[in-house]
């Protein structure tokens, strides 16, 4: 289904967010349907090509959205799942709610791509809650989407501020979903994860093994 | 039954007692009935639950239930909002309590409600704190929780338009919520653009059956 | 709900079919969502008013039904669960069968009616299945109606061929549903069941007390 | 993934594999995919199971495949026809395996395989034959059965009209299992009257989203 190269490569740079977005945008299959999350996955919408022919389902009861509306074409009844205004392609639809998250639940999309705090070496996913004593618990869509697509594809930064990796052993945030995580794009790397295998596609500003001696994980190299 | 036609918002709400759980649609501004809340905010009820999709937003609508105190339980997926501060506020002085229910999953329940089901299993939640106390299943080597149907007593709907028979046709992202809320709540009180007459809508397009209406209301026109 | 009298009465002669039928008309309640089984339900309809504004669900996915279509009129496409041609009523709806049987198992149609080989006194019904040896089972929609709507009313003959009585104290044939007939009419009596009670609302040619001799179930005469 | 637009019914069905699971749509005549059904006859597949919600009629259709010994298991929920003698006999020589199903749990069962849900407690059926030897509960005490999806590797459908995307409409009553069974089956091949330019169908209008439609074929007008 993917398009991608399994052979290694590196890069010096880091990626930028775009560079990111691009990646993740030209590794979706040709007429994928695919659900982008809120934040850094909304903006591979803007490197998808229309010879992809990819068609994007937001999780408020529409599928063949289009891009962001500007100006007139701002309507209050056609947002997404950001509550941003959105346009509709021709060969739209719209439904309802549980029409819609049934859709996603039953495996019916292709890629679902999300953000997250934290993901486990095995695709667990924590994604919705930090867990800090005090915090008010929001998790919308997060869990239905981490587990419902054929497959789910994380954004993020490698590290966190303080340095520390998110690709983890074990996920020390609350879970949103187990095993559910195929591949993650972060800045440094894009990973492939597939039964408790991590195996590194590629690395961008860092060798493998400097890789490597930063991630509790054990990583594999791509042949 | 034919639905009641209230001339005014105000009519429309009138009976909803103390203690009612009340269902709202909307995702967003989409699909909200916000003169529906006014005027549930106005007739006085109080120690309702209510059942959405948020826990109100800035100063209006459900945010104001909640600020006043008249809303004592919140059936919802997304509460903590950047201006959910009357929820924020309630929430952290223990004076509002709150079921925090994945989005599919809430959406699902609702459907199950007016459905008949009395419970299904469901892959969304499995593995985390959402499911804690929940009985779960392993079926064909995958997790699922058993989830419950969320009755109402009361659903408050926005809809495009209405025929005399109850019959309702949504307009875009708008939709979400309302079609299943209209099955799950005793009474369903929708607010429409305009009532046309019956025959006036193409039988193969209507999305709610006039069997799920029983008050309506025109407010404005669609905006 | 319902509009018939408690008063005992009775007449002399057995009741014809369409007196049967006209009676069920006659109780069903202004404005009441209906479902009429196959066979001799189906003749109800032939006496409902228009005043009475009764609608028709047929579970093959329609509200709205209309008249058995004749000539002209008849259109492959438009059958009711009989697989007989009928016509759509202005203000009509068409869903899918998932949508049309969680309209019936949800409890939202009043009335159903159906026919029926044995009812208990418990109102229990046997309507899908002799139970001989070697027979086919063919089940229908027959068990999701009897327990779908508010209430389930049974037309039938009070004696089999060779003088047994119809209502039981415990079906011998096997179970469509447990505990959901409320009422039965048949050629010689009408009965309201509630919580095991069996009250006869009116004789037609057959005493009280006659019937009360040949029935074997302890019968209660209406005031 | 647009569908793929097949010039002949055999085309169409010509990867259907012996075993194979087929949901076949219709209710009686209406929504039936006759020809797609006959190009399964002559496709040669053989070993299958079906279903449907009878178990075919008279010499046409699925009571063929029956009579050709092609099909080893029927899932439907009202097989004994006055004229389903093909399946009659097939049956009462033991050489047809019957799983018998109340059509709403039929339905409902089909919309589970769609939406990823695990099982559900349904009450049609508590307390009968069909419940024998499955779990039940009792809740808020009403008795439920357990009921499991129903998945299926093809779905033969006939819609009205697709556009290019495959986003469908259909016709009055033969909706009826179309829409579901497009959810729950691996590939669904639709036939319709006509396939029209993408953007020619209102997405408020939609029934069946192109997500769910993988074959289409356009055979004769519609009649």
């Amino acid at each position: 289904m993917s398009t991608e190269t399994t052979t290694f490569t590196t890069t010096d740079a880091a990626l930028t967010r775009d560079e990111m977005a691009r990646l993740v945008a030209a590794d979706i299959p040709a007429g994928a349907f695919v659900n982008l999350g809120i934040g850094q996955p909304t903006n591979v919408s803007n490197f998808l090509t229309t010879e992809q022919g990819v068609t994007l389902h937001t999780e408020n009861g529409m599928l063949g959205m289009g891009p962001v509306a500007t100006g007139e074409d701002i309507d209050e009844d056609l947002i997404n799942a950001g509550k941003i205004p959105v346009t509709e392609l021709p060969g739209a639809s719209y439904f309802h709610h549980a029409d819609s998250f049934a859709m996603m639940r039953g495996g019916h999309l292709d890629v679902c791509v999300l953000g997250a705090f934290q993901v486990s070496g095995s695709g667990d996913l924590a994604n919705w809650h930090t867990g800090a004593p005090g915090a008010i618990p929001a998790v919308g869509g997060a869990m239905d989407l981490a587990i419902g697509a054929k497959a789910t594809w994380v954004m993020m930064g490698l590290f966190t501020k303080t340095g520390e990796s998110k690709l983890v052993q074990a996920l020390s945030y609350p879970v949103t979903g187990l095993g559910c995580v195929s591949r993650i794009y972060t800045e440094s790397a894009i990973f492939e994860l597939a039964g408790g295998t991590v195996t590194v596609r590629s690395t961008h500003g860092i060798s493998f093994e400097e890789l490597a001696g930063r991630l509790p994980v054990e990583l594999v190299k791509a042949a | 039954m034919a639905p009641r036609i209230a001339a005014t918002a105000a009519e429309a709400v009138a009976n909803i007692h103390d203690g009612a759980t009340v269902m709202i649609g909307g995702f967003g501004n989409a699909g909200q009935p916000m003169e529906l809340i006014d005027a549930l905010m106005d007739c006085g009820a109080t120690n309702l639950t209510v059942v959405n999709n948020n826990a109100g937003q800035a100063d209006a609508g459900l945010a104001l239930l909640i600020k006043e105190r008249r809303v004592k339980k919140v059936i919802c997926s997304f509460p903590r909002q950047s201006d959910s501060w009357h929820f924020d506020t309630a929430y952290r002085a223990g004076e509002l309590e709150l079921e925090l229910v994945p989005q599919g999953n809430l959406a699902e329940r609702i459907r199950a409600a007016g459905a008949g089901i009395g419970g299904f299993f469901t892959p969304t939640g499995y593995g985390t704190m959402l499911a804690e106390g929940k009985e779960t299943r392993v079926i064909d080597g995958k997790g699922y929780v058993l989830e419950t149907p969320i009755n109402a007593d009361f659903a408050l709907i926005k809809a495009l338009r209405a025929d005399e028979l109850g019959n309702l046709v949504y307009r875009k992202t708008a939709r979400n919520f309302g079609p299943i809320m209209a099955t799950a709540a005793k009474q369903s009180i929708v607010q429409v653009s305009e009532i046309v007459s019956t025959g006036s809508l193409d039988p193969e397009n209507v999305i709610t059956p006039g069997i799920f209406v029983d008050t309506l209301v025109t407010i404005g026109g669609n905006n």
